[in-house]
Parts: C-alpha cells; sequence; structure tokens
C-alpha cells in the first residue's frame, strides 16, 4: 500500500495519540534495529517492534490497528535497556494494544487455561490484566 | 563477567633464560633472604633440616614458575650457600612481571 | 566641542524595509553634537567608506557613529575606515539597527522608533570612549608540537621546513601514534607503516626539530607569543646517545607482558622497542614490569648484555624548559573500551576484539605476522562479524556523536579479510554508511558488490558465547527479520574518543574542551584550527575524530596558523582590555577568583606597595567579568566603561 | 549471627499457592539468618504486571493499596519475593518519586486519610542478602554443602528491567553468584541468565514461550549447569512445567531441575521447608533427585 503524504495525510493524529500514550518520543527513533535484535518475541511478531515504531512514525494506523506483533510482547524491557536513544519500546507496544483494545479489536484468543489446569495463577491474572483491560 | 586474559599471539618469538638454582644446604643457616626476593617465587623451605638443625631452600619449579636467572638470590646469599647456572633459555609460559 | 557624525546604512532593504531611514537622519541630526547625519545604501561598499572617510576629514568629525549592522560583521571594516581617515579607531563605534532591529521588526513605525533609541544610545555611549592603542608584545620563533602521531609529525615538518625550530613531545617511547599501528589505509590500501616510516624518520633527522620521545608536557605558562613549557622526560632506564638498537638486551630480560603497541594481541619484554621501525630506535625498560625497583636492583640481565654500557638502572626523570610562540596540540584518540558494551560480553570474550586489534592481526609486522587467527585457539576464523555504531551514536550507553572513522576502516577491515580468507564469510552490521570522501563511497561499493560482503542494516542487541563460537543477535531491518550469526570473531567498531590524558592537558593548557572531551576549536566553521586560547592550534583527531586525510590537512593547517604568527616579530593585541584604577583597589582578590584566563594577579603597587590587582594585557580577553565582579568599581573594562554604558542605558530608556 | 532485623514481608498470590516452596524456603532461610519476617497482615493482588500505560492510572490501585497497608502497619519498607510483585510494587512506587506523578489523583480517588504518602521503599528479598548479609554468615550455616553441583542462576527480566527498578546490572547480574558460592555450588554464569522466559505468554501463546524454554534451558546445560535456581513463580512455571513440550520437539534435551534459590539455599543448610505442593514434572524431578540426595530429604513429591 502506497502512504500518501503530504496535506491530505490526517496529521499524525495517531501518532500522537501512541505518543501520548507511552509518554515515549516516536520521533527519536532513528531506525537502529537493536529493539528488534534482541527481542525474545520477535520470532513470532509480525511486525519486528522497529517497524511498529516506524509505522507510528509514518502514522500508519491501518497498520498498527491490524499488527499482532503488539500481542506477543511481554514488557521485558530488553529493548529498553538496549535502546541507544533511551525509547522504552515495550510502552510503545502497550499503547498500541490499548488503542487496538479501545477500537474493541482486542480479545481474539481466550488463554489456554482450560486445557492446562496447572497454570500458576501468577499467570493467568498477569496475563488477564495486561490484555484484556 | 572478568576482562578476559588473551594468550599472546608471538609468545614463541620470545624466550626467557632458565637458570639452574644450585642450593649448598650444609651452608644454609635459614635466613630466608633468598627466599623473601626470588621475584618468581621459586624457593620453598624444605621439610627436614641439615645438619645445623635449620630448614633449608628447595627448589619449587612449575610451568609457570621457573627460575629465570636474575642471580639475586646469589648475591643476597650471606653464605655463599646459593648459586644459579644459566642452563636454556624457556618459552615463557605466561606474563610475569612486578 | 564634539563634533559628532552618524551614518546610517540602508543595507539594500535589509534595514530601510522596515526602518524609515531617511527620517531617522533627520532625527538623528537634531541630537547634541551631532554635525553631521547621513544616509546611505551600502556603507561598507567602498564608496560608503570613502564617503564616510572623505566626511570625517572633510567636517573634522573626530567621533563618528555607524549604524549598520552587527560590529561582529563588519566592526573591523569601519575601525579601518576610521583609520584611514586620521580618527582613532575607537572613536567609531557601530550602532546595530540591523540584527535585533530591522530584522526582528514588522512594523515600520516602531522598527524606526527602535532604531533612534539604538542611535541615541549609541552616541551617548561615544561621548565618553576614549582613544586607545593597540599595544605590541614580542613573538619567540619556536613551537611546540604536542603528540607524535601522524598530526604531530606532519605539523613538525611543515614549520621546521620553514626554518623554524619545531619541540616535538611524544607520550610513548615512540613516534607514530595510532598510524603506526594500522595495516593498510583506506580507500587506497597503501600500507600505513610504509608511507609513515619515512615521515618519522624524516622528522627525527630534521635539525630544527628537538624530538622529546617518552616525555610529557606538565606546565604552560604565558600567553601567544611566549608559552613557558615544562616538559617531563620520563627515564628510559636506556641512555638514548648509548643505545644502539642492537637488541642484545632482549633475549635474557625475563620479563614477559603484553605489547601495548600490539592492542595487548602480542608479547614483548620488560625490555623493549615498541615495534622494529620505532623513532628513536632505542630501546626502554618498563619500570613497572621490570623486576628492579627503586630501591632494589634484582635484575641485572639486560645490563650485563648491553655492549654499548647504555642501561642504567638509576636514571632519574627530568624537567626541561624552554620558550615557544607557539603550540599545536595533537594528541590524537584512544578507543572506547570493549569494557563498557555489557551486551556485547563486556571485555569478557577473547575473540570479540576492537579495531585497533583487528588492524594489528591485519599488519604485517603485528603478533599474528599479518594473519587474521581467533585471539582464543589461534585458528584461522571462517565467520567474522564487524559491528559498526559500537558504542557511537549512542547517548544512552555511549557517546552521541558519529565517530566518521569507522563505515570506512569496516569496509575496509571486511576487504582484507576477504583477502586473507577467501572462503570466509564477513558480515557488517550497520544503521547507517557514511562514506562522504573521496573515493569513499566508491570504496564502500566496491566491498559490497566485489567482495560480496552481506552487510546487515541492524543495530546488534546481544553477543555471548555458546560453545568455541560467538552467537551474534542482530536484525536486517531491510528486510524486517531477526538475524542470529554463529561467529568465529567479531570485531567491534568501537566508538573513537579522545585521548586519556588530554582533559588533563586542557587544564595545563586552560583551554576548553567539549562536552566529549574533544579540544575545542575557537569557531566550528571559520576557525576550526584554534583552540579558544590564543597562539594555540589543534590538529589531527584531539579536535574531533578524522581520518588520515583530514588529519594531514588539518595538521598542515595549523602548522600554516602557526607559522604566520611567526612570521611577525611582533603580535598587536586589542586595546580594549580591562583596567585597574589602583587608588581604588581594596586587594580583595575576588578578581583573580573570577577571571577564567588567568589574566589577573595580585602584585605589589608601584606606589604604595599594598597589594592591588594587576591585569596581564596579554592573557585578558577583555571579557569584562572581573570589572563586573570588582566589588570597589576599581576595574574598567576599556571600550565599555561603566560610564560609557550608564550613558548608553540612560539615552535608551 | 547478626543482630537481627524485622522487614515487612509481602507474599504475593502465588507464594501461597503453587510457589508455597518457594515462601516456606525462604521463611526457613531468613529466620536461620536472623531476619524476622514480619507478613502484611493484610494485603492484595500487587498488580501482577505494571500497565505501561502513562495516562490510565487505575491499573496502578493494586499496588497502591499495598502501599498503604504498609505505611498503616508502620513500616518503610517492603520485602518481596516473587520478582514480579517485586517489579509491579516497585515501579509503581517510582512513578511517586517523580514529579506531576498522579499520586494526589489516586489519593482523591481512593478517599482514604492519610493516603500514600509515597515514601515506601521496596526491596527484593535479594537485595536484602546483598546488602545485610555477609557470605560468610550464610557459609556457617551449610550442612551440607552443595560441592560440585553446577548451579545457574536464572534471573530473568525482571529483576533487571527496566533499570530504574534493576537490583544489578541488567546485561552482567552475579547478585546470586556470592550467595550459591557460600553454598559451595559451581555458579554457571550462562549468557540467557537476562533473557525474558515468555512469562504470562504461557497463557496464550504457548509455543513461542516453549521456543523460549528450550533455549534458555539449553544455554544453561550447554555451559554446564545441573540446575537452574529462579526467582520468579512465572519463571519457575515456564522453565520447569513446560519442559516436557518441550522435550517433544528437541527430545536432547535432558531434564533439568529447576529450583527457587532459596530452596537452594534451605537445602544447603539443612532446613526443612517442604509444603508438598510442588508441581513438577516427573522426569524433571527424576533428575533433581539423581543429582544430591539431601540427608535430610523427606522425600519426593513429584506430582504429574
Amino acid at each position: 500500500m502506497k502512504i500518501i503524504l503530504g496535506n491530505s495525510h490526517p496529521q499524525s493524529l495517531f501518532a500522537q495519540r501512541i505518543e501520548a500514550l507511552s509518554r515515549q518520543k516516536l520521533f527519536a527513533c532513528y531506525q537502529c534495529g537493536k529493539c528488534s535484535s534482541g527481542c525474545p518475541m520477535a520470532e513470532s511478531m509480525d511486525l519486528l517492534p522497529n517497524r511498529v515504531i516506524r509505522e507510528a512514525q509514518l502514522n500508519n494506523e491501518p497498520a498498527l490497528m491490524s499488527c499482532r506483533a503488539v500481542w506477543f510482547c511481554s514488557s521485558c524491557f530488553a529493548c529498553a535497556v538496549r535502546c541507544p536513544k533511551g525509547i522504552d519500546i515495550a510502552r510503545i507496544m502497550e499503547a498500541v494494544r490499548t488503542l487496538q483494545m479501545m477500537d474493541g479489536k482486542s480479545i481474539t484468543e481466550k488463554p489456554s487455561c482450560e486445557d492446562n489446569g496447572t497454570l500458576p495463577q501468577i499467570a493467568l491474572i498477569s496475563h488477564f490484566r495486561k490484555f484484556n483491560m | 563477567m572478568p576482562p578476559v586474559k588473551r594468550k599472546l599471539f608471538n609468545l614463541d618469538q620470545y624466550q626467557v633464560p632458565r637458570g639452574k638454582v644450585q642450593i649448598i644446604s650444609e651452608r644454609c643457616k635459614g635466613c630466608s633472604l633468598c627466599l623473601e626476593y626470588c621475584p618468581n617465587k621459586v624457593l620453598a623451605w624444605s621439610t627436614d633440616y641439615n645438619f645445623k638443625g635449620y630448614r633449608y631452600p628447595v627448589l619449587e619449579e612449575t610451568e609457570e614458575k621457573y627460575c629465570i636467572s636474575c642471580r639475586f638470590c646469589e648475591e643476597v646469599c650471606p653464605d655463599f650457600a646459593i648459586y644459579v647456572t644459566t642452563e636454556l633459555t624457556a618459552k615463557p609460559q605466561s606474563t610475569q612481571g612486578k | 566641542m564634539t563634533r559628532l557624525g552618524v551614518f546610517i546604512c540602508h543595507c539594500g532593504k535589509n534595514i530601510a524595509r522596515t526602518v524609515d531611514t531617511e527620517a531617522l537622519r533627520e532625527k538623528a541630526a537634531t541630537l547634541p553634537h551631532v554635525v553631521l547625519a547621513k544616509d546611505y545604501l551600502y556603507l561598507c561598499s567602498k564608496p560608503g567608506q570613502t564617503m564616510i572617510a572623505d566626511d570625517i576629514r572633510e567636517h573634522h568629525l573626530d567621533r563618528v557613529l555607524v549604524a549598520a549592522c552587527s560590529p561582529r560583521l563588519h566592526g573591523k571594516t569601519f575601525a579601518q575606515t576610521a583609520q584611514r581617515a586620521g580618527l582613532n579607531p575607537y572613536l567609531l563605534d557601530m550602532a546595530n539597527i540591523r540584527e535585533q532591529c530591522s530584522w526582528v521588526h514588522i512594523d515600520g513605525a516602531e522598527g524606526t522608533e527602535k532604531a533612534f533609541s539604538i542611535i541615541k544610545g549609541g552616541l551617548g555611549r561615544l561621548l565618553y570612549a576614549e582613544p586607545l592603542e593597540p599595544f605590541q608584545s614580542p613573538v619567540t620563533k619556536r613551537v611546540l608540537v604536542i603528540g607524535g602521531g601522524i598530526a604531530g609529525i606532519q605539523a613538525a615538518l611543515d614549520i621546521a621546513n620553514s626554518g623554524y625550530e619545531v619541540y616535538l613531545v611524544e607520550k610513548l617511547p615512540s613516534l607514530g601514534g595510532h598510524m603506526a599501528q594500522l595495516g593498510e589505509t583506506f580507500p587506497t590500501l597503501d600500507c600505513s607503516s610504509c608511507i609513515l616510516t619515512p615521515k618519522m624518520v624524516e622528522v627525527s633527522q630534521n635539525e630544527h626539530v628537538h624530538l622529546l620521545s617518552y616525555s610529557e608536557v606538565t606546565g604552560i605558562e604565558g600567553n601567544i607569543g611566549q608559552f613557558q613549557v615544562t616538559v617531563r622526560l620520563r627515564p628510559r632506564y636506556v641512555d638514548e646517545t648509548l643505545c644502539t638498537g642492537c637488541g642484545d638486551c632482549v633475549p635474557t630480560c625475563p620479563v614477559v607482558v603484553p605489547n601495548e603497541f600490539d592492542q595487548g594481541l602480542g608479547a614483548r619484554k620488560a625490555v623493549y622497542l615498541p615495534f622494529p621501525q620505532a623513532v628513536p630506535a632505542v630501546y626502554t625498560i618498563d619500570w613497572d614490569a621490570c623486576l628492579n625497583t627503586d630501591k632494589l636492583i634484582i635484575c641485572e640481565n639486560c645490563y650485563k648484555n648491553c655492549e654499548a654500557g647504555a642501561i642504567n638502572f638509576l636514571m632519574e626523570p627530568q624537567e626541561k624548559m624552554f620558550e615557544v610562540g607557539a603550540v599545536v596540540l595533537a594528541t590524537g584518540y584512544e578507543l572506547m573500551p570493549v569494557a563498557h558494551i555489557g551486551e556485547y560480553g563486556g571485555d569478557g570474550y577473547e575473540d570479540v576484539i576492537d579495531g585497533l586489534q583487528f588492524e594489528r592481526m591485519l599488519s604485517a609486522s603485528g603478533p599474528t605476522g599479518g594473519v587474521v587467527r581467533r585471539p582464543s585457539d589461534g585458528r584461522i576464523p571462517q565467520n567474522v562479524v564487524f559491528v559498526q555504531c559500537s558504542g557511537s551514536r549512542d547517548p544512552e550507553h555511549g557517546i552521541p556523536y558519529c565517530s566518521k572513522v569507522c563505515c570506512m576502516y569496516t569496509a575496509k577491515h571486511a576487504l582484507l579479510y576477504k583477502h586473507a580468507v577467501p572462503d570466509g564469510q564477513a558480515y557488517v552490521f550497520y544503521i547507517d554508511i557514511r562514506a562522504a570522501g573521496k573515493g569513499h563511497e566508491e570504496f564502500v561499493q566496491k566491498v559490497m558488490s566485489e567482495e560480496r560482503i552481506l552487510y546487515l542494516r541492524g543495530k546488534v542487541s546481544k553477543i555471548f558465547k555458546s560453545g568455541a563460537k560467538l552467537v551474534v543477535w542482530g536484525a536486517d531491518t531491510l528486510s524486517g527479520r531477526q538475524v542470529e550469526i554463529e561467529a568465529d570473531l567479531v570485531v567491534l567498531a568501537m566508538a573513537v574518543i579522545p585521548s586519556s590524558g588530554s582533559q588533563k592537558l586542557a587544564r595545563t593548557l586552560h583551554i576548553a574542551s567539549d562536552l566529549s572531551g574533544f579540544f575545542s576549536e575557537a569557531h566550528p566553521k571559520l576557525r576550526p584550527l584554534e583552540s579558544n586560547t590564543d597562539g594555540i592550534f589543534l590538529a589531527g583527531a584531539a579536535q574531533f575524530a578524522k581520518d588520515i586525510t583530514d588529519t594531514v590537512s588539518q595538521a598542515t593547517g595549523a602548522a600554516g596558523k602557526a607559522l604566520s604568527l611567526l612570521a611577525n616579530d611582533f603580535i598587536k593585541l586589542e586595546p580594549t582590555i580591562s583596567g585597574v584604577e589602583e587608588g581604588l583597589c581594596r586587594g580583595c582578590g575576588l578578581c583573580v577568583s573570577i577571571c577564567p584566563f588567568g589574566a589577573v594577579k595580585m602584585l605589589p603597587s608601584t606606589r604604595t606597595g599594598a597589594m592591588v590587582a594587576g591585569i596581564n594585557p596579554i592573557l585578558c580577553k577583555g571579557c569584562g567579568l572581573c570589572a563586573a565582579g570588582c566589588l570597589s568599581g576599581a576595574i574598567t573594562l576599556k571600550g565599555s566603561s561603566f560610564k560609557q554604558i550608564f550613558a548608553q542605558l540612560e539615552e535608551m530608556v | 549471627m547478626s543482630e537481627g532485623f524485622r522487614v515487612a514481608y509481602f507474599p504475593g498470590c502465588t507464594l501461597k499457592t503453587d510457589a508455597r516452596d518457594f515462601e516456606s524456603s525462604a521463611l526457613a532461610v531468613a529466620r536461620a539468618l536472623g531476619i524476622e519476617v514480619a507478613e502484611l497482615s493484610r494485603w492484595n493482588c500487587c498488580g501482577t504486571v505494571y500497565s505501561l500505560d502513562a495516562v490510565n492510572l487505575m491499573p496502578r490501585l493494586a499496588s497502591v493499596h499495598n502501599l498503604i497497608r504498609a505505611e498503616e502497619e508502620g513500616f518503610s519498607e517492603i520485602m518481596t519475593l516473587c520478582s514480579m510483585c517485586y517489579n509491579t510494587l516497585k515501579q509503581t512506587n517510582n512513578l511517586f518519586t517523580s514529579k506531576n506523578n498522579g499520586l494526589a489523583a489516586i489519593n482523591d480517588f481512593l478517599c482514604l486519610k492519610p493516603g500514600y504518602s509515597g515514601r515506601v521503599k521496596i526491596y527484593h528479598f535479594l537485595e536484602f542478602l546483598r546488602e545485610k548479609i555477609r557470605p560468610e554468615q550464610v557459609k556457617n550455616l551449610v550442612v551440607s554443602p552443595l560441592d560440585g553441583v553446577a548451579v545457574a542462576p536464572y534471573y530473568g527480566c525482571l529483576l533487571l528491567r527496566p533499570k530504574e527498578i534493576a537490583i544489578d546490572d541488567p546485561e552482567k547480574p552475579e547478585i546470586l553468584t556470592p550467595i550459591l558460592s557460600a553454598l559451595g555450588a559451581k555458579v554457571i554464569d550462562f549468557p540467557l541468565n537476562n533473557e525474558c522466559c515468555g512469562a504470562y505468554q504461557t497463557a496464550m501463546h504457548q509455543e513461542a514461550v516453549v521456543r523460549r524454554t528450550y533455549r534458555i534451558i539449553n544455554s544453561a546445560q550447554s555451559e554446564g549447569a545441573d540446575m537452574i535456581a529462579v526467582s520468579c513463580p512465572l519463571c519457575h512455571y515456564n522453565l520447569s512445567a513446560l519442559q516436557g513440550l518441550v522435550r517433544s520437539t528437541h527430545p536432547g534435551l535432558k531434564a533439568m531441575p529447576i529450583l527457587y534459590f532459596t530452596e537452594v539455599m534451605a537445602r544447603a543448610m539443612g532446613l526443612d521447608y517442604r509444603t508438598g505442593v510442588r508441581v513438577i514434572p516427573q522426569d524433571v524431578a527424576a533428575a533433581e533427585a539423581r543429582l544430591r540426595p539431601s540427608p535430610n530429604d523427606p522425600g519426593r513429591e513429584a506430582v504429574k
């Protein structure tokens, strides 16, 4: 999909919402990719973390609203401690999750706890709290 | 993680002198000067005693600890009980110095 | 009776657009003491200047106000005009009605009113101006060059070849600096030491060069034209004049330590020549490694074997003092330690090395004889990963700036590795490729296309050991994939930082350094070769990371700056400096601690003998801090006296 | 033994259920070291995860409640065992040390007098051990040293990141090294010891977590580890309970015992702490049993 930038571009509103929710400077990112290099969950992600930031910089709302990668982020902050620009990428992931949830797109999968009675409550509660607010 | 100690690539190009320590145990009166000053700490006390009743130095060489033939023990010994003959040059096993 | 002249510049439309210059002229003409008021299209033009000069003579003007642009731009121009007309240049002042007036106002009436107020203020200030004369100071025709790398060598040669004496001070036992460590140089791949060694020899044999190796500058007093330098010569414990460089001392030396010149990859003895081409070619005893101490001579093996009798364990450090007229700082750089980067293993992995260590491996005279080997087991590495921006462009963990040379030397490393190990694989992780020099981009393109080196656009997140291999976690942001490489060797292009002694030197020399520790230039664009202290010039990586080409250019430039200073017997200094009214000085000494240039000292008064402030006119930069700080108003900044400033304020408000 | 001191202890949900051995071993170790542990008389869920949403304050309430409880009971410090509780409480508390922090809004919302002051300090048990206990004190209490057993401490993410709450260097953690060494263990520093195990993703994206489990255990194993010591019930679950699933794709992976670090301590000190609720796969339990029969081992209670 070609992104048409310019006056018809909707004034980076989506990017601004992400910045407001995460309190991170999206445009400090120079796309070095270090977050993606070390992300433990990136194998399962459809967009690498640096791409998530890039799409936000491009104000590409459709791409981010349908992005599954943010649901694989386990907020381990490996990206944040190593980011050369001090951007907390986990917060940006959370912001995109929040925006997706506000849009009613969140709970498409249920925890698989029914078929695994041994799951400790810490797993259930944290999963619930992280993804179902 | 402690900083790595790298092996030195061209160690084999360097040789160090190797001395053979000769100890005349019966002259020794156990003043310990040689043990104290040996820079490579190749000397140790004997377990038995000489006829004067003193412990005397014995050689304790390992891969890393060998006589480098500085001959300082010769100089400090008040009883001329120790001397060194430089016999061969050895490949250095590891880094040394103070 | 004061006869004032006011000249108002239109600066094309720059001023005239929002300032009614004609009305301004009419109003200015009515001000007290003004005998002539004129406006003109471009006063800085030749006809404009001629007009002013003619009017000064014709109308016997004794003070002139030029209402135009900032004095920073044309202050000198109009001062010269005044001088040509026979008027003391300090009796001509400028009123800036452009930068903060016409440029920032949209409304014409407002602009004109503000311009008038500025002119009134300027006239008030001018009325109390005093004629000043510049003074002179002699120039010692010798130069001190600190640092014996390629920058210092080049600067010293350029100065010496012009017939002036040079003291070249090098901290280490040999000249050469980092360039001597390099294998081949980008983008032409000529052998670094082959092009450097002749210069090292040349500088050491030049009759005008006093080479002080194994020495450090410990003190500098004085000022432009006359610096008194103290150099501490560290004892080599080998007499330079007797040592023949035969090397007979080495085999019997029992102490083996890592060789700094080989970046810790090779060995040397406690008595050593850092590298075969070292200049001066005399041996040095590393007292920290030697078995002997100041109190005890334990080992005399080298002494016994030296037929020239050059070994002297009792050598003492020496101090040498001399005077120079100018200083060239060429203290170079070093690499940020790998230990800084925890996620790359810190300094914990033998097979993670920095760029300079790789250079030593590539160098034919290096510890591996030019063969690329793994430090851990000596094997030829089949997979080599190069990581650019290790510490650079990383304000959170390293340094914020781009180290400038890493893109190029990494490309060169990859190429030389492929030449050495044709069946090996080299990978380069990069964020951006910065190859903005002559032939640089072409070189990188060649490395990519001809050598088939895989460039991966992404920063490495983690390096760790797995068995005998190193695992590199990276990303290829172009394909949007994570990348994992099992490497035999990882070369980190560590950030270029100022050499470790440079902060101490900056304090010794009273010169400024930037946030990163590099010496600050006097102006980033127009005076890049000069420090903020007159007479001290900058060359090479001491000012900022740069490659050999740029270093040599800057060194020659700095030498040129020093030479143009030495071409004068005297230097003219601005008279707009502080002066002390001794009768008012209470001798509190506050000004001494305030002065950032060390220009104020407490001296006994010539009249009363009491301790009063004295200004060294050569060191004083005319910043006015002492005048502002003086509790009894004893200090005046000439050309900006309190009388002048208050008069200006009074007229304006 | 040093003079005793008293600390407020926040257990969290899992330490009262699945991870009871973690709590009981920690309490036994603390008692042996002269630390008086006082459990908060009232506490609720820590929130389990720290919400990264900068705008919404609601997710912080669970943590704040606990902080208020601590102040009510006169404590100025809270000690935690579970890495997740530590992380969540500490991050929430850190929020209140910055300006414009929302503390006033939260206190207004809670309508509690006097509300939370923002002054409670959060510690992890490991920090207590580092700061208040000398390794020799631990060593003195060891009755059956772990001679020869290679223990790999696994820190995961929650104790080390984000860096504002890190109890150690996030890239080179070694806070457990002196303790394990004092027990006589050979400490294995493995490169993935600070990598995330996948955490709560285990509930929904189990296959992704199994991949993590494999990599982490494999890394420790190839460095020669006999067992892994953890500090988080979630890490424990992911590394221990999922090993069977790992072996379906990586049959070569040997069973790796996963113990809480306090269990390792308690065993070496000869303290009885078993509560009998451990849920570990059979083969992991077998590997653990092979590793080192403890003299006063009350027997294995491997379930599943």
